[in-house]
């Protein structure tokens, strides 16, 4: 319990929230719609380590959630750098359509 | 909590956000007349003594007149951007406190909207909720220059605002606070008795870096890219028109009251000047006078500069953000850092 | 019921609600938006988990700058909507489809149950010192500076990679 | 006045080293020799502004420590300077001496045709000067090695200073990988010595060797033997003595600065520095004594047939160093220090008077085109003739106290002293001989060069004449500081000078009894003959008779004459007996060990890759979202395994 709220329903939440990341991940094919499943998904794992944190009553859900925000600026900024360059060679960010690197 | 602790409340959230439009009225007046100042012209001095009325004409102007909306446009997000303005600007208010603390009946009452333990980063993160509207608008009209202004304001402000940030972090880092009464608290008194101690005289570069980040936040000359006229029509808002447009005017204004008043609160000492030690009610009202006079002086400040400076190019918008602005935050923050060292290790 | 759970469950489920917008918007701008919101809401349910200040940073860094940034890009290389696949071969799509459901109610099988049974810590702190962010200040700057430090190049790396990434070749 | 740090002596070329390396090709040839001379001269200021108050003091050592350097478990060394009476010594003459070389390379390197290698070779002398300075000044074995190894790197980098012509290129790699040996030995000195002391300071392995000698002893023996292999390498000791002559191939002022006055003497300093240490190791002191004994009669007997100025010198060199080797080897450290600061003078000398002929020459070295240079060179000449007579041991030429105080120190010896003193005296000779004989075949007679050549001949600038001038003369008095005993009991300020630093060791007496007055004289009056009668003959083989004599001598025995000539054909020895069969070596690992045996592991390894890589490929769609689901569905079974498992 946190206050009034169960932890149970956090954890649903935070579930709920991953799997629908999950789903847009694996079934779109806009590149940057995937992104944003994966951005999705962070917080659905941030939600949770946040409600395990106040749970248990330590700060250290917070340090690693502040963490992860960090670590996901990092990526989103060289993800879209991918994207825009990609762009410009490709016209596209259809992943479907990006398959070079095989065989 | 008592019904009075309720109606305290909720006269504390709302009293801000009710009075901030009100004053928008004369500020438009203000701007009109000191460009005409500075132009060497009268101005709007028609309508009422010194043209005061003229503000309230373009009030009812703007209520009255027809809403257009492009056919192409977005519906839902054309009608959504300017709320999203509005209320962004009204709600970042509610962390500056802005007069003394009063104690009435055995209660005491802190003039603020929300007295928050992360208060300044609140500011930033309702600051950055207002992009969101230029960028919808931007969107939303389907308009080429209107999504010109909405990418230039995406950059611009996700530019200005980590120089902003940097800077305040300096404040943050003095006060050892985000909460802005801490911060008030602390530059309480004076250095050798005559100088106050404010923040803006050890992070003088602070406040000008802050400062300037400020416009830009604000999308005030001289860093009006998103809505530059020669160039973009009117930039973002070129589909709106009548109250829609008005409620982007008024936002720009309150947004520019609020960075005064933030500015005041950072760097000036808020409502507070040495040797005034408020009590009471009487205390309060003088107290929130000083409050008053001092952003007004940054209201004027923004007026004088807007009517003075011309327009930066973008290349050069986003260099001074980049290269000029965050590194003189970043000294600013080494500089607070070696002191606050240097006073912990006395 | 008590208010904060029902104040919890609304946020979150504004948040999944608006998460799901997310997933099946066909137009990237409103898929978006529909995060912003998402966000915001799981910036509340953040405050209600006693934590503040990552909902300031949820809020700044997530809405204020990361999906600024997407929109910047979405409306910089103008993308559309997603044109139809014209695969003959659904595999990954009803592979994928399939996938996640099990996935899903896996999950969240596993989550219901798992709240009730956690261990004392024996350093815990009381519900009103978790909000402070002088505590999580003073943890980041002594426990995990190591961390911190290392964030810190990574934001630098990731600063010039994306430079290097996006700068136009241009002719020496 | 406050006295300034010891750590600034070599900061300040090091500073002059960084501003030059890295501004000097901007900023023109007079800032860089501005640069480059001041710091150096700065440094000598310094340097004397410690040395004065040290030599009128107690001469107590001083150890100042500027920071910790490594400090790992038992292993804690600092960077900290010593000044005691050794490393006085050393600072008094390397300081002056390479300002003065300094100043004569303005002159010299003045037609350096690029701004950019007058930069280069300016910002090198300093970087070399900084290296001697922190060798001398270090108070540990490793700061001693850093000192060391930088001035093998300078000796390196100034050899091959003209890296585009080939000779010198070969000849800097050549002082490079002999130096190696030698370092290689000192390393494995130090190595014993941390083993045996625990320590790397003096102050420490000094007073414990002192006062535990028994314990130490055999420890001892190997570790001095290492050290003198580091001595022999830098110092040019047979057989490690290969790459002095060709070192010749740097500019004049570096074979001057570094390969007369002061790298190469950093062997006999190190010896001396461990003194202690080889005290208490009598087999080696007496290998040491017959090295460097065998070197200078080795050294000199090619130095005869030589017809190359500086290469001349060069044996020259390898045959004095020999005798500081001597001197140690038979106990008598001071004499030996006193050498290596006579010889720092004279020899300095020497080079740079063969460099100012050289310039006069347009490069040209060979002494058989010389002659009668007398008339237009008269500078040149006059010191050029007093550091000859300094080096031959003529009376009251500085050499002559300092070599007359080895011999006599060399006869007193109780093992071999009298062999190694007739050898030595032998030798006196020989150098008187050999040195003549390119002092004749230069100055005097008719002059056998080109046309050109006879009209470009002239004297050289100031900045040249100067150093000559005052080296010159230094050559003739700083013998004085030296004088034997028998110009009464406290003639010597050397020796009382430099006793600090050669304690007492427990259960070693080794004061044994002076000679008498009678033998002194005696033995001086029998190397001045020696000395004299070796003049007298190189002038009237070569400057009165032209040298048909020799020539009539070469002929009547050509195969002898030939192998003195060539140098005994050591390189070609070495080549045969080392770099030959390690080039093979190489190439056996190279055809075999490495094509064969590794490649092919490494080939068969990738070709069985490859095999697979060409079935496992049809798996790699490129399709971002087939990874992405097959990484998933991984997950679920992962997820399935734990729900699943107790």
């Amino acid at each position: 319990m946190i206050g009034t709220i169960p932890l149970s329903d956090v954890l649903l939440a935070s579930g709920a929230l991953f799997s629908i990341g999950i789903a847009g991940a694996l079934l779109r094919r806009n590149a940057i719609q995937i992104f944003l499943s994966i951005e999705l998904m962070m917080n659905a794992a941030n939600l949770a380590l946040l409600g395990y944190g106040a749970a248990l009553g330590t700060h250290q859900g917070q340090i690693i959630v502040f963490f992860v925000i960090a670590i996901a600026a990092a990526e989103a900024s060289v993800g879209l750098a991918i994207f825009v360059a990609l762009f410009r060679h490709t016209e596209t960010i259809d992943v479907n359509k990006i398959n070079l690197l095989k065989w | 909590m008592s019904l009075v602790d309720w109606v305290i409340l909720l006269l504390r959230v709302l009293l801000p956000a009710l009075i901030m439009p009100v004053f928008v009225i004369p500020l438009t007046w203000l701007e009109r007349r000191g460009a005409a100042f500075i132009q060497d012209r009268p101005g709007p001095n028609r309508v009422g003594p010194l043209g005061l009325g003229q503000a309230i004409a373009d009030m009812i102007k703007m209520f009255t007149k027809e809403a257009v909306m492009p056919a192409s446009a977005d519906r839902l997000l054309f009608l959504l951007a300017p709320a999203v303005a509005v209320f962004a600007a009204l709600s970042t208010f509610a962390i500056v406190p802005y007069a003394s603390t009063i104690e009435v009946g055995g209660r005491t009452i802190p003039i603020i909207g929300a007295d928050l333990s992360i208060g300044i980063l609140y500011l930033f993160a309702i600051t950055s909720l207002s992009v969101y509207a230029i960028v919808l608008a931007g969107w939303a009209s389907n308009d080429k220059f209107a999504l010109m202004g909405g990418i230039r304001s995406s950059a611009q402000i996700i530019s200005y605002e980590l120089a902003m940030t940097t800077a305040a972090a300096g404040v943050v880092l003095a006060a050892s606070s985000f909460r802005l009464p801490d911060i008030i608290a602390m530059q309480q008194g004076t250095w050798l008795g005559i100088i106050p101690r404010w923040n803006v005289f050890p992070q003088l570069l602070g406040f000008i870096v802050f400062f300037i980040a400020a416009f830009a936040e604000t999308n005030r000359l001289p860093f009006d890219l998103p809505e530059a006229e020669p160039e973009l029509v009117a930039g973002y808002h070129t589909e709106y028109s009548a109250m829609r447009f008005g409620a982007f005017q008024m936002a720009e204004y309150v947004n520019v009251m609020v960075a005064s008043a933030v500015t005041t609160t950072l760097y000036f000492g808020g409502w507070s000047i040495p040797g005034f030690h408020p009590h009471g009610v009487v205390g309060a009202i003088l107290s929130l006078l000083i409050f008053g006079a001092k952003t007004f002086l940054f209201v004027g400040v923004f007026i004088w500069v807007r009517w003075t400076l011309p327009r930066f190019r973008y290349d050069q918008l986003m260099k001074i953000g980049w290269k000029a602005l965050l590194p003189l935050a970043l000294l600013n923050l080494l500089w607070i850092a070696a002191l606050s060292a240097w006073r912990l290790s006395r | 019921m008590s208010a904060g759970r029902l104040a919890f469950d609304a946020f979150a489920l504004v948040a999944v609600v608006f998460a799901g917008l997310m997933v099946a918007g066909k137009d990237p701008i409103k898929s978006v938006l529909a995060l912003v919101v998402s966000f915001f809401a799981l910036a509340a349910t953040y405050v209600m988990v006693l934590s503040p200040f990552i909902a300031g940073l949820q809020v700044i860094v997530y809405a204020g700058a990361i999906l600024v940034l997407f929109l910047f890009v979405i409306m910089l290389l103008n993308v559309g909507r997603e044109k139809p696949d014209g695969s003959r071969r659904p595999i990954q799509t009803v592979l994928g489809s399939l996938s996640v459901a099990v996935f899903a109610t896996l999950l969240l099988g596993m989550l219901r149950g798992s709240g009730a049974r956690l261990p004392p810590q024996a350093e815990a702190v009381g519900p009103e010192q978790l909000p402070d962010p002088a505590a999580i200040a003073r943890l980041l700057f002594s426990d995990y500076l190591l961390h911190f430090e290392a964030v810190s190049v990574l934001l630098l790396a990731a600063l010039v990679g994306a430079f290097v990434l996006a700068r136009r070749e241009e002719a020496p | 006045m406050t006295t300034p740090p010891l750590w600034l002596i070599p900061a300040i070329p090091l500073v002059g080293f960084a501003v030059n390396a890295l501004l000097g090709t901007r900023l023109g040839k007079s800032f860089v020799s501005a640069v480059g001379v001041g710091a150096a001269g700065l440094t000598t200021i310094v340097a004397y502004a410690r040395l004065i108050p040290f030599a009128s003091g107690s001469h107590a050592p001083v150890v100042e420590p500027l920071a910790s350097w490594i400090a790992v478990a038992n292993l804690s060394i600092d960077i900290s300077f010593r000044l005691d009476s050794l490393s006085a010594l050393m600072l008094f003459f390397v300081t002056f001496v390479a300002f003065l070389i300094h100043v004569y390379a303005i002159g010299y390197m003045h037609h350096e045709a690029t701004d950019a290698g007058y930069a280069r070779f300016f910002a090198y002398l300093n970087l070399f000067l900084f290296a001697m300075l922190t060798l001398v000044l270090g108070e540990s074995f490793l700061l001693m090695f850093v000192g060391w190894e930088g001035v093998g790197l300078c000796s390196y980098l100034l050899v091959g200073y003209y890296f585009d012509r080939a000779y010198a290129a070969a000849a800097g790699r050549k002082a490079f990988v002999v130096n190696r040996i030698g370092d290689y030995g000192f390393l494995l000195g130090m190595f014993g010595i941390f083993a045996a002391f625990g320590s790397l300071n003096y102050s420490e392995v000094f007073r414990k060797a002192a006062e535990h000698p028994a314990q130490y002893a055999p420890a001892l023996s190997i570790i001095c033997l290492c050290l003198f292999v580091g001595a022999m390498g830098k110092s040019a000791q047979v057989p490690l003595y290969v790459w002095l002559p060709d070192a010749m191939a740097g500019p004049t002022p570096v074979s001057a600065l570094i390969h007369a006055a002061t790298m190469v003497t950093a062997g006999v300093y190190m010896v001396s520095r461990c003194n202690v240490l080889f005290r208490l190791a009598p087999e080696v002191m007496l290998f040491v004594a017959c090295i460097g004994c065998f070197t200078a009669l080795f050294a000199g007997t090619i130095a005869i047939a030589q017809n190359d100025l500086k290469k001349v010198l060069a044996y020259s060199t390898i045959s004095q160093l020999g005798y500081m080797f001597l001197a140690c080897g038979v106990g008598a450290f001071p004499v030996g220090m006193f050498h290596v600061m006579t010889h720092a003078c004279f020899k300095a000398c020497l080079f740079l008077g063969a460099g100012s002929v050289m310039h006069a020459m347009a490069d040209d070295l060979d002494i058989r085109h010389m002659g009668g240079l007398k008339a237009k060179m008269p500078i040149t000449f006059w010191t050029f003739l007093a550091a000859t007579l300094a080096i031959s041991g003529i009376p009251p030429f500085a050499g002559f106290f300092s070599k007359d105080a080895i011999l006599s120190s060399a006869f007193e010896s109780p093992e071999l002293g009298k062999l190694l003193w007739f050898v030595g005296l032998f030798t006196a000779g020989l150098t008187a001989f050999y040195m003549y004989r390119i002092v004749s075949m230069t100055f005097f007679g008719q002059f056998r060069g080109t046309k050109e050549q006879a009209h470009h001949v002239h004297e050289a600038p100031a900045s040249m004449t100067f150093p000559l001038i005052v080296l010159g003369i230094l050559s003739v008095v700083v013998g004085f500081l030296g004088l034997p005993a028998v110009f009464g009991e406290h003639a010597n300020v050397i020796e009382p000078f430099l006793a600090p630093v050669f304690p007492p060791i427990a259960g070693h007496e080794g004061a044994h009894e002076a000679l008498p007055h009678a033998t002194e004289w005696l033995l001086m009056a029998v190397s001045v003959a020696v000395a004299a009668s070796g003049l007298t003959l190189a002038y009237q083989w070569y400057a009165r008779q032209g040298g048909r004599t020799p020539a009539r001598i070469a002929a009547s025995m050509p195969g002898a004459y030939a192998l003195v000539a060539d140098k005994f054909r050591i390189d070609e020895l070495y080549d045969f007996l080392f770099v030959r069969p390690y080039a093979w070596l190489a190439h056996v690992l190279w055809r075999v060990v490495d094509v064969l045996i590794i490649d092919g592991i490494l080939n068969a390894a990738a070709f069985l890759v490859e095999l697979a890589g060409d079935f496992l490929r049809f798996l790699q769609t490129g399709n971002v979202r087939n990874y992405a689901l097959t990484f998933f569905l991984g997950l679920i079974a992962l997820l399935l395994f734990v729900v699943g498992a107790p």
